[in-house]
C-alpha cells in the first residue's frame, strides 16, 4: 500500500504537468491518485477489480492497491450500495460502482431510504463519505437496460448530490471533489464520451467544485443548457446556430444536485431563451426543474418559452433504433429556432 | 461417479433451561450467579420498560409503539456477550437489546414519540439508528464486519431481523456478502413467528431460518428463544466464532411476540387466544425466576427491591423524555448535508420566518 | 367463488344507489366488487388477507373470494410487484398492495424495468393488466419511511400509469378503471385523507376515468393546481382567498401520468395565475413537470410565474416535526399572494 | 432436549456420461436410440449457430453477441423434457433453449442485432423475451408458477440463470415465493463458474448451488451440465416432480462458459488458457458423441450430413435477418401502452415529421 502510495507519488513528480486523457482514463486517474493519497478510499463492484471494469475505467487498481481496497463483489447492486454504507460506518471512503445505470434500480433502497439519509437519520452522528459511480446514457447501442438516464430520479431524492461531468478534465476534477466530499454523491460517467475524445488533464489531485456550472461557449440570443453526453450535442448546436448568425451561450451544468442556479438564471437573464436538453424521458425530467427555476427566478427576462429538448417518454430502444431516441443537433437547432421565433 | 452426496448439512436447536426452570447443566454457559442474577434483572427491566410504553402510548405521550414483550431472553441474553467493540445494527423491535447496552431509556421512549434525537446515542457506544425498511440494514451489518475485519478491529457488527426480515432480498445479499468476505458479522434473528398477521408458514417453507445460512457456507443454529441460557450460550459461541476471524454466524432466536405488532395493530383478528396463552405460559422471565430461586439466588425481597429501582428508573426516564426542550423547525433541514447546499438555505429562511411570524 | 359473486350481485341489487363511504372504504369496494365480476382478479400483499390490510382497506376480501384470491405474501416488495407480473402472465388480473409508499424502492426494479416495459419489449404480444396499490403522503404521524410521496419517479418512468385521487368517489371509480385498464397502473392512495371525510359513493361499478382533471371550484384569478390530499389543503387556501375577494379555480389532477395538460392550460389561460402543490421534495418534483407544461403553452397567457409549494427537499420528518414538513393552507395563500401581487 | 438435531439436508449430484462416453447403465435416462441422436443433434446445431453468430458479430453484421458455446449440454438436455404446455422465462444465455423450442434462429440472430421484433415469437410458443438485469426474471417464473398451480394448467415455468444471478436479491425473493405458495416453477441454472470476470468462489460462500434451495423447502441437485444425458434425467425427474404439485425444484448444471462474456468482453484478462484448455477437453459434445459412436447410432456420414443441414439452415437464418424490413421508427413509441397517451401522440408527429423531412 505505502508502496504504492510512493510510486505514484514519485510518478506524479516524474510525469509532465499535464497529460492528454480521454473522460475513462481521467476517472481512473482521480481513482488512482486519490486511493494512493488516501488508503481508506476503497473501490468496489462488478468486475473492477482483474477485469479493470467493463469500460476498464478502474483498470490497474487491483495491481496498485490489493484486494483488500479493490474489491469485486458478488453480483448484487444492493449489496453493493448497502455494504458500501457499512464500510464508510467503519471508517472507509468506499468508491462503489453499478456497472450500468440502467441496474439501479436494485440499489434504490439502499441509495435513497439509507445512504441519503444516515446523517439527518442520526441527527449528525454519522455521515457517509461515499460515491456511487456508474456509466449511463445512451449511445453505444447495447442490449437493453444499458442505456439508462434516471438522474431525475436522484435530483427528487433529498440528501444526494449528483454530479455529471462533460469533459475528461472535468470529470477528474470532481471525481476528486466527490471522494472528498463528506456526504454521499452520485457519479454519472456519460460512457457514450468515455473514449470520444481526449484533452489535457493535470497530474496530480484538483477539484472541481460540485455545484458550479460552466460557461462553455459565451452568447447573447439563447442559452443552451446541457450536461454530459448532451453537452456536445448542444455544442453542435451552437455551432450550426453561429453559422446562422445567432449567438448562443452553452452552459454544461457539471451538477444536477445541486443545480447551479446563479448560473442559470445570469445566462437567461441575459439571453431572454433557453433551450434544455438532455436524453430521459420528458415527463419530470430533469428539464422540467430547469424550465421551473427559470419560471421562478426569471419569468421577466423569457422572451419565448423555455424549450426542453429530451428523450422520447419511452424505453430506451434496443440498438437498431437507438439514434431516433437520442436529441440530436437538428432537434436543438430547431427547438431554437422554435424560441428565436416565438 | 453416478450419483453421490456431495454436500451434507444439519441444523441443531440449542435449549438449556427447561420450562420448570430445570437446567441442562452439560450445556449451561460457565456464569457467575452474579451474571446468572443479571440475566434476569435484564429481562426484567425491559419488560417494565416495555409495559411504561404500551402505557404511555395508551395516554398519547408517546405514538405507535412497538412492544417486546416474549422476547426479553432473546435480547437479555445476547448483551452480556457484547464487548463495547462491537456494533448493533438493530432494527424496530430491539428496545432491549438498546436499553441494556448503555442507551437511556429516555432516548427510545423519545424514538417512538417521533424525534430524530433519539438517535443520538452517547458517545462510545457504537449502535446505529434503528432501522424501519426491513431486512434492509443487515447490509450494512455486513458492510461493517467487512471493514471491521480490513481493519483487524476486534469488534463484530450483529445485524438484528425478524422472521419476516428474512424474505427480503436484501436478507439474502446480507448473508451472502458476509459469507464471501468473511465478514465480523453476527445475524441475529428473532423469529416471533409473526410478521404482522403473516405466520411464519407463509413466510417461508423452510423448516428453520437456521439453515437458510448453509446456503451461504456459514454456519446457523437455532436457540430456544424463551430461554436466556440458551440464547447466552449460542451467542458466546457465535461471537467466539466471529471473533477469531472464522467468518458469519447465524443465531435464530425461535421466540413468540406477545403482544401486537404495534399498538395500531389487532392480534385478535389473526391469531387464537389460545395460541398467545401456551405462549405465556412459556414465558422466558417466569423461566429464569424459577431456576433462580431453585438456586436461591432469587426471592421475594429481591423481586421487590429490583421492580422498585427499575421502576423508579423508568419515572425518571419518562421525566427526561418528557422534558426533552422542543426541537427546532429547522432541523429538518439542518443534517441533511455536512454544508447546506442554496435551496435548503433558501428553504431555512422561509421556515424561519414562519416560525417568526 | 361463484357463491360470493351471486352474494355481492344480490347485496349490489338491494342496497341503496349510493352509501356514505370513507376513501378507504370507496377502495375497499371497488375491489370488491371488481372481483365479484372478474374471478381473474386477484388481490396480493402483505397483510391483505386475514388482517384486512394495515388500513383495512382489504377488509372482507378474504372471506368473500379465499386465499387463492386474496394472497397474504411474505414481506418482499419485489417479490411482490415480481411475481404479480408472472401472475398477469398467466392470465390473472393481480391488484398488489405495497404496505407504504416509503417500501416503494425495493420493487422500483420489477415495477419500473419489467411492468412498465413488458408490452414494449414484446412488440405487443405480452402485456400486464395489474395495479399496484400503495397508501402514500404524510400527515398521520408514524414511523420513518411511512409517509413517503416519490410520485415524480413514477411520472419519470414510460411505461406507468399513475393515479391518485382525492375523494371517495373518484377513489372508487378511478380504482375500477385502473383495475380495467390493460397495462400497468400504480395506483396512490392518499392515506391521511382514508378516513378524513365520507361522500356519497353509487354502488355498483363505475369509471372515473385516467388522464381527466376535475375541476373542483371553478374561479377566475388563480389556478391551484393539486391532487391526493393536498387538495384539500387547496380548498382550504381557496375559501380563505374567496373570503378576500379572490376567485380562485382548483384543479385536482386525479392522475398524475398521464397528466390532463388540457384542462391545466385551458385554466390558467383564463387565470394567467397558478399555483402548484404538492407534498413531494421540490428538486425535480412532479411540480416542475406542470410548471414547465404551463411554460410550454400557456406562456404568454402568465401574468405572475408559477409557484411551487411543496414539501422541503429533506426527508420527511419523524412525527414530532412533521408539521412543519406538510405544506399548509397559509403557505399556499402566501404563495398565491405572491402570484397575485406578482 | 439439550443441542438436538432438527434439520439435515444433503445434496446430490449426477452424473451418468464420463468423459470417454461411458454410460452408468443404472441411472441412464429411458431414451430411445433415436431420442438419444436427437440430443446429439440439438447441440451440434446449437454450436453451428453459436459459431455463425460470433462470426455475424465480427463481421459488424450483429452487435455484442453472448455466447453459449461449452453449455449446449445443459440446453439441450433440458428441451426435450418439455411440453409445449411449459413456460420458458429465459436470461441472456439461453438460445440453445430457444432455438430448440421453436423459436427461428433468425430472430435470436435479431436480438443480438437489436431489434425488439425479435420478442415476437411465433404464436403457440411460451417463451417470454429474454431479460437483461439479472435474476430479476426469476420472480416472473415464480409468479407465473404460482398462476399455472391456481388454473390447474399442466404448464410448469422455467426459470432460467446463471452462477452471479444467485446473488440477487431477486433469486432469493423468487425461490422463497416459489416455495411459499408450491409454485409449478423449475429454476434451472447453468452455473458456468464465471460472471463476467467474477469466479464462482467470489460469487457465494455456499459449496453448492443446489444446496440453496433448502433454504426454501424444497429440493435442489447438481448435475455434470457437460453431460447431456444427466441434465436430461435430472430435468425429467425435476418436471415430473413440479408437474405432480410437489413444488419447485432446482437444477444446478455445472459447466463452463468456453468463450468471452460476450463479444465485448476479453477473458484472457481474468482467467488461465490452461483452465479453458481443461474445459474444452470436457466438452459436452464430443462426450455424445463418443457415447453415441460406441453405440453405432453415429458416425462420419451422419455427422457431415447433419452439419451440411444445419449450415443450410443457419445461412438461410441469416438470409431471414438480413432481409427483415427495417422498423418504422415509429415503433419505439408504438407499444408502450394500449392506448396512446396524449404526450406520445405529440412525440409521434415529431418523429413522422423528421422521417419525412
Ligand atoms: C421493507 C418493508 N416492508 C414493509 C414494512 C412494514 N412492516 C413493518 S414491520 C413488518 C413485519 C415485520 O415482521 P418481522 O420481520 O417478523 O419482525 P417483527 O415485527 O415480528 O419483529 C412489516 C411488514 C417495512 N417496515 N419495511
Ligand atoms: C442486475 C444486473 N446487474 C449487472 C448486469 C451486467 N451483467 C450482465 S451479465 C453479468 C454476469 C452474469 O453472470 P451469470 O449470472 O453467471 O451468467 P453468465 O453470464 O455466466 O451466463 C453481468 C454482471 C446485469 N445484466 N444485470
Ligand atoms: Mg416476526
Ligand atoms: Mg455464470
Amino acid at each position: 500500500m505505502t508502496a504504492a502510495t510512493e510510486t505514484a507519488t514519485e510518478a506524479a513528480e516524474a510525469r509532465p504537468q499535464t497529460q492528454k486523457l480521454t473522460l475513462a482514463q481521467a476517472v481512473n486517474r482521480a481513482l488512482f491518485e486519490e486511493m494512493g493519497r488516501d488508503e481508506t478510499i476503497l473501490v468496489m463492484g462488478e468486475d473492477v477489480g482483474i477485469d479493470g471494469g467493463v469500460f476498464r475505467v478502474t483498470e490497474g487498481l487491483l495491481d496498485a492497491y490489493g484486494p483488500e481496497r479493490v474489491i469485486d463483489t458478488p453480483l448484487a447492486e444492493s449489496g453493493i450500495v448497502g455494504t458500501a454504507i457499512g464500510l464508510a460506518l467503519a471508517g472507509f471512503r468506499p468508491v462503489a460502482e453499478l456497472q450500468f445505470m440502467g441496474f439501479l434500480y436494485p440499489a434504490m433502497n439502499q441509495l435513497c431510504a439509507h445512504a441519503a439519509r444516515y446523517r439527518n437519520r442520526s441527527r449528525g452522528r454519522y455521515h457517509l463519505p461515499m460515491v456511487v459511480r456508474m456509466p449511463y446514457c445512451g449511445g453505444i447501442r447495447p442490449p437493453e437496460h444499458h442505456s439508462e438516464s434516471y438522474e431525475a430520479l436522484l435530483v427528487n431524492t433529498p440528501g444526494l448530490k449528483v454530479v455529471i461531468p462533460s469533459t475528461p478534465y472535468d470529470a477528474k476534477g470532481l471525481l476528486v471533489s466527490a471522494i472528498r466530499d463528506e456526504d454521499p454523491v452520485v457519479f454519472l460517467e456519460p460512457k457514450k464520451i468515455y473514449r470520444a475524445f481526449r484533452e489535457d488533464v493535470p497530474t496530480g489531485p484538483y477539484e472541481v467544485p460540485i455545484g458550479k456550472a460552466r460557461v462553455v461557449v459565451e452568447g447573447r440570443d439563447l442559452t443552451l443548457i446541457a450536461y454530459g453526453a448532451m453537452v456536445r450535442v448542444a455544442m453542435e448546436a451552437e455551432q450550426a446556430l453561429a453559422r446562422d448568425g445567432v449567438s448562443v451561450e452553452v452552459l454544461d451544468l457539471r451538477t444536477v444536485s445541486p443545480v447551479d442556479v446563479e448560473a442559470i438564471v445570469l445566462s437567461v437573464e441575459k439571453t431572454g431563451r433557453a433551450v434544455v436538453v438532455h436524453e430521459a424521458p420528458r415527463n419530470a425530467g430533469f428539464g422540467a426543474e430547469i424550465v421551473a427555476l427559470i419560471n421562478e427566478r426569471a419569468l421577466l427576462s423569457l422572451l419565448a418559452p423555455v424549450q426542453r429538448v429530451t428523450g422520447f417518454d419511452a424505453v430506451f430502444p434496443y440498438p437498431m433504433l437507438e439514434h431516433h431516441y437520442l436529441p440530436t443537433k437538428e432537434r436543438v437547432v430547431k427547438a431554437a429556432r422554435r424560441a428565436l421565433d416565438f | 461417479m453416478p450419483r453421490t452426496v456431495i454436500q451434507e448439512s444439519r441444523t441443531e436447536r440449542l435449549e438449556i433451561l427447561d420450562m420448570e426452570g430445570r437446567l441442562d447443566e452439560a450445556l449451561a454457559p460457565a456464569l457467575s450467579d452474579d451474571q446468572l442474577v443479571t440475566l434476569y434483572r435484564l429481562m426484567v427491566r425491559m419488560r417494565k420498560f416495555d409495559e411504561k410504553a404500551l402505557n404511555l402510548q395508551r395516554q398519547g405521550r408517546i405514538g405507535t409503539y412497538g412492544s417486546i414483550k416474549g422476547q426479553e431472553a432473546c435480547q437479555a441474553g445476547l448483551v452480556p456477550a457484547l464487548t463495547r467493540h462491537d456494533w448493533l445494527v438493530p432494527s424496530f423491535r430491539e428496545h432491549g437489546v438498546l436499553i441494556s447496552s448503555g442507551i437511556p431509556m429516555h432516548l427510545v421512549y423519545a424514538l417512538w414519540k417521533g424525534d430524530e434525537r433519539s438517535n443520538l446515542f452517547p458517545e462510545g457506544i457504537r449502535c446505529l439508528p434503528p432501522s424501519i425498511p426491513v431486512g434492509s440494514q443487515l447490509l450494512h451489518a455486513a458492510g461493517l464486519g467487512m471493514g471491521l475485519a480490513k481493519k483487524g478491529d476486534p469488534g463484530v457488527a450483529v445485524g438484528f431481523g425478524g422472521d419476516g426480515a428474512t424474505s427480503e432480498g436484501d436478507f439474502h445479499e446480507a448473508l451472502n456478502f458476509a459469507g464471501v468476505f468473511s465478514a465480523r458479522t453476527l445475524f441475529f434473528i428473532q423469529n416471533n413467528q409473526w410478521a404482522i398477521s403473516v405466520p411464519l408458514k407463509r413466510q417461508t417453507a423452510s423448516e428453520t431460518i437456521a439453515q437458510k445460512a448453509h446456503a451461504y457456507g456459514f454456519p446457523g443454529i437455532q436457540v430456544d428463544g424463551n430461554d436466556v441460557l440458551a440464547v447466552t450460550s449460542a451467542s458466546q459461541e457465535a461471537l467466539a466464532h466471529v471473533r477469531a476471524g472464522r467468518g458469519p454466524y447465524l443465531i435464530e432466536c425461535l421466540t413468540y411476540r406477545m403482544e401486537n405488532h404495534t399498538t395500531a395493530d389487532d392480534q385478535s383478528r389473526y391469531r387464537t387466544p389460545e395460541e398467545v396463552a401456551y405462549w405465556a405460559s412459556r414465558d422466558p422471565i417466569d423461566r429464569m425466576r424459577k431456576f433462580l430461586s431453585g438456586r436461591g439466588l432469587w426471592g421475594e425481597e429481591l423481586e421487590k427491591s429490583w421492580a422498585l429501582e427499575v421502576s423508579t428508573e423508568v419515572d425518571r426516564e419518562v421525566e427526561l423524555l418528557e422534558t426533552m426542550p422542543a426541537a427546532p423547525a429547522t432541523d429538518i433541514l439542518d443534517y441533511m448535508y455536512g454544508e447546506r447546499p442554496w435551496f435548503l438555505e433558501e428553504q431555512r429562511r422561509l421556515l424561519q420566518e414562519e416560525a417568526e411570524s
